[in-house]
């Protein structure tokens, strides 16, 4: 069976694919953000995962009202990036792993998930950033991806705890896949954030760091807040952490437990609060 | 009609199934965005873009005055109208100042001054969170 | 709150559209078949409902595999038809329910059923020619309708079980739906049927005979069925009869019970067994 | 790779994710066919329109060959297919001879006997099925 080997999350910005592009790394603003990566690059040098399920949201790229989907799983081949409005660089194609994306299909069918199926798929910077984040020395991250989008867009959100029980049945699919791979799970979105409304700019730091902590020795925790409690706690964009909540989910059925393999908190990029975090799977 | 998932929350309209419907044809219109040939379509003729896209009379003075709020009292979605806003080069610092009513120095220091929020008590012995 | 008065099946073949078209209702071969509406028609006369919630399986025009869904919602004002292919004549716009879609789907969230929102959604034959074969007399049916369309192009097909489910949810979520509204709903599919294969042909009348005592007296029935084993006994696109149970699910928490109005069987209509059926909810 | 949801039916393979991975380009171009320009395009230069959906060698032979199980074979699923048949005038019982290797009258005469089927046990007695 494949190995279930860890989990990987970040906060996703389109400002940050700028600033790679410009290589702004080491530049005041940028440089406390990305400090928080190179232990965990250090870590994924050593575990080298072959696949990633990526637990993201869709910015209006490639769902819109018309098919507003709840929970879409990848099952392309490639995924395409593309021009999402704003000029940002765009990346080459990703790589997918079409057995893995049906057997997770299959069983997520299986278990009562009403999932849309996506043989072909346009993925935003919440997919394509993370790659770049995590592998930044790779023109190309050398891993297989499975995209899975959950709505943030249109509410009602599919509540903490479906999200919950999709990412706990993701995990119970990844370990059950025939296979010799690697698989890692990685969430993007989140910390607290609002764009609009005259509450933009609000940032809730004890949240987000008791959030973070739940991640690591409490995984439940979140799934006590409606869609609507979450907005009033992490801002309207700050929904985006139940991806972290997905992500985390998958783990708890692997290994016994995981440990903290590095966190990191930074306030602000752009208007959001952002947060990495790598835990590893205890065999 | 029944209640929608109206948000109680001050400065905050969530984007439910009533804002769906209210802004369905300005959504379209901005998610039209995403292809480069459209937003040259758009700013070649925007009263013709919009008439396309059959805006509302609502909608379509809230474009003219690419003022957000009024984009999103006409149905606008953050994420579509974050492509509308790209168009004239307006980052979600610009917006925020715009929103808010100040300028963007003042919106900026105000996300910076986030840092002075206080911990979650349990943040400085339990599991230390860096930063 | 809104009235559950009843539930309405029949089969639907692009066939019968042409059929209606030429007026072809008293030939030999036609006859047999439209014999099976005219009690329903007297009772619709009679109890008169205000909206339909129309569960149908899409064939292909609105929804393709690269963003393929389990269950959609429309969320519309209106449903536009067109030509699926084949030069069928096409319907006038059906009038949507925006304000039961909506509804429908805040109750469908909170009981953490992953749907697909379609706030602009093609509807073909599956959707249109039950209006036309329920209303005879009108060019347009005097009703509004809500379309939830359910899988049937790509295996997994949801599990019968939960699409159960899904039906029940449903009905309860018209009976909390704040309204003086009339409303029925209906499923369009089966009975059991082949098109490809060497298969193609097969019919099973007594799993058919079975499978419609079963909706008025023992409407778990069916849900003992995989999808594989619904084929097995009813053919690739047999599967249909998902939507006669979805149907027959929303009536299970409606007043005291159901009463069978009609119902009629008839073998073939082009490669179909064709079934209808009128339940009424008992008071 | 895991076992696919395949069938042990006789004369009937389902179109799951396997055939759907397949298939992708035949049926994306069959489901083009919900436009009748495109039916056109097809019909006036079919190897181009099948270079523009990039079918594969085999499936652009089953094209050519109007061969339903061929098309089958190559990924094609019967509802997209269903489109392409259209564009020909053909229907089900067409189809369904050609599939079952026999005539359109022939196949037809098998559909009506499938009324001499016997009843299920109950139909005659519970709740009559009127048939
Ligand atoms: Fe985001
Ligand atoms: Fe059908």
């Amino acid at each position: 069976m494949a190995r279930l080997i860890g989990g990987l999350a970040t906060s996703h910005i389109p400002a940050i694919g700028g600033a790679i592009a410009k290589g702004l790394q080491s530049d005041p603003y940028w440089k406390p953000f990305f400090d928080g990566f190179p232990p965990i690059h250090d870590w994924l040098a050593r575990v080298k995962p072959d696949v990633l399920v990526v637990f993201y949201n869709d910015h209006g790229l490639n769902f819109f009202l018309d098919k507003m989907p709840t929970f879409a799983v990848g099952a392309a081949a490639e995924y395409a990036n593309a021009d999402e409005g704003w000029g940002i660089p765009t990346s080459p194609p990703v790589a997918g792993c079409p057995d893995l994306s049906w057997h997770i299909i299959r069983h997520l069918m299986a278990q009562e998930f009403d999932i849309v199926t996506c043989q072909e798929m346009l993925v935003d910077h919440a997919c394509t950033l993370p790659l770049k984040l995590f592998w930044p020395n790779d023109a190309v991250a050398p891993v297989q991806i499975v995209p899975i989008d959950i709505n943030t867009v249109q509410f009602p959100l599919p509540t903490a705890k479906r999200v919950y029980k999709l990412g706990k049945t993701v995990g119970a699919a990844i370990q059950s896949w025939r296979s010799e791979q690697r698989v890692a799970v990685l969430a993007s979105g989140g910390l607290s954030h609002q764009l609009e409304g005259e509450r933009a700019g609000f940032i809730n730091k004890a949240f987000d760091q008791q959030f973070m902590e739940s991640m690591v020795s409490n995984p439940e925790w979140a799934t006590q807040f409606s869609d609507t409690e979450l907005v009033d706690r992490a801002g309207t964009q700050g929904v985006e952490l139940l991806m972290w909540l997905a992500m985390r989910a998958a783990l708890t059925t692997a290994g016994a437990g995981v440990r903290k393999v590095h966190s990191h908190y930074h306030i602000p990029i752009s208007n959001t609060a952002t947060g990495v975090l790598a835990l590893e799977v205890l065999a | 009609m029944n209640a929608p998932n109206r948000s109680a929350i001050p400065g905050t309209a969530l984007f439910d199934g009533e804002m769906a419907r209210k802004g369905y044809a300005l959504n379209k219109m901005c998610f039209s965005f995403n292809e480069a040939a459209n937003r040259q379509a758009f700013l070649a003729d925007p009263e013709a873009y919009m008439r396309k896209y059959r805006l509302t009379a609502q909608q379509a003075a809230a474009v003219r005055s690419r003022q957000v709020l009024a984009l999103l009292e006409a149905g606008g979605n953050a994420y579509y109208l974050a492509k509308f806003a790209g168009i004239f080069g307006l980052n979600m610092q610009d917006i925020g100042a715009q929103q808010t009513g100040t300028t963007k120095e003042a919106f900026m220091a105000r996300l910076q001054a986030a840092n002075q929020q206080p911990d979650w008590p349990a943040a400085s012995h339990s599991t230390p969170v860096s930063h």
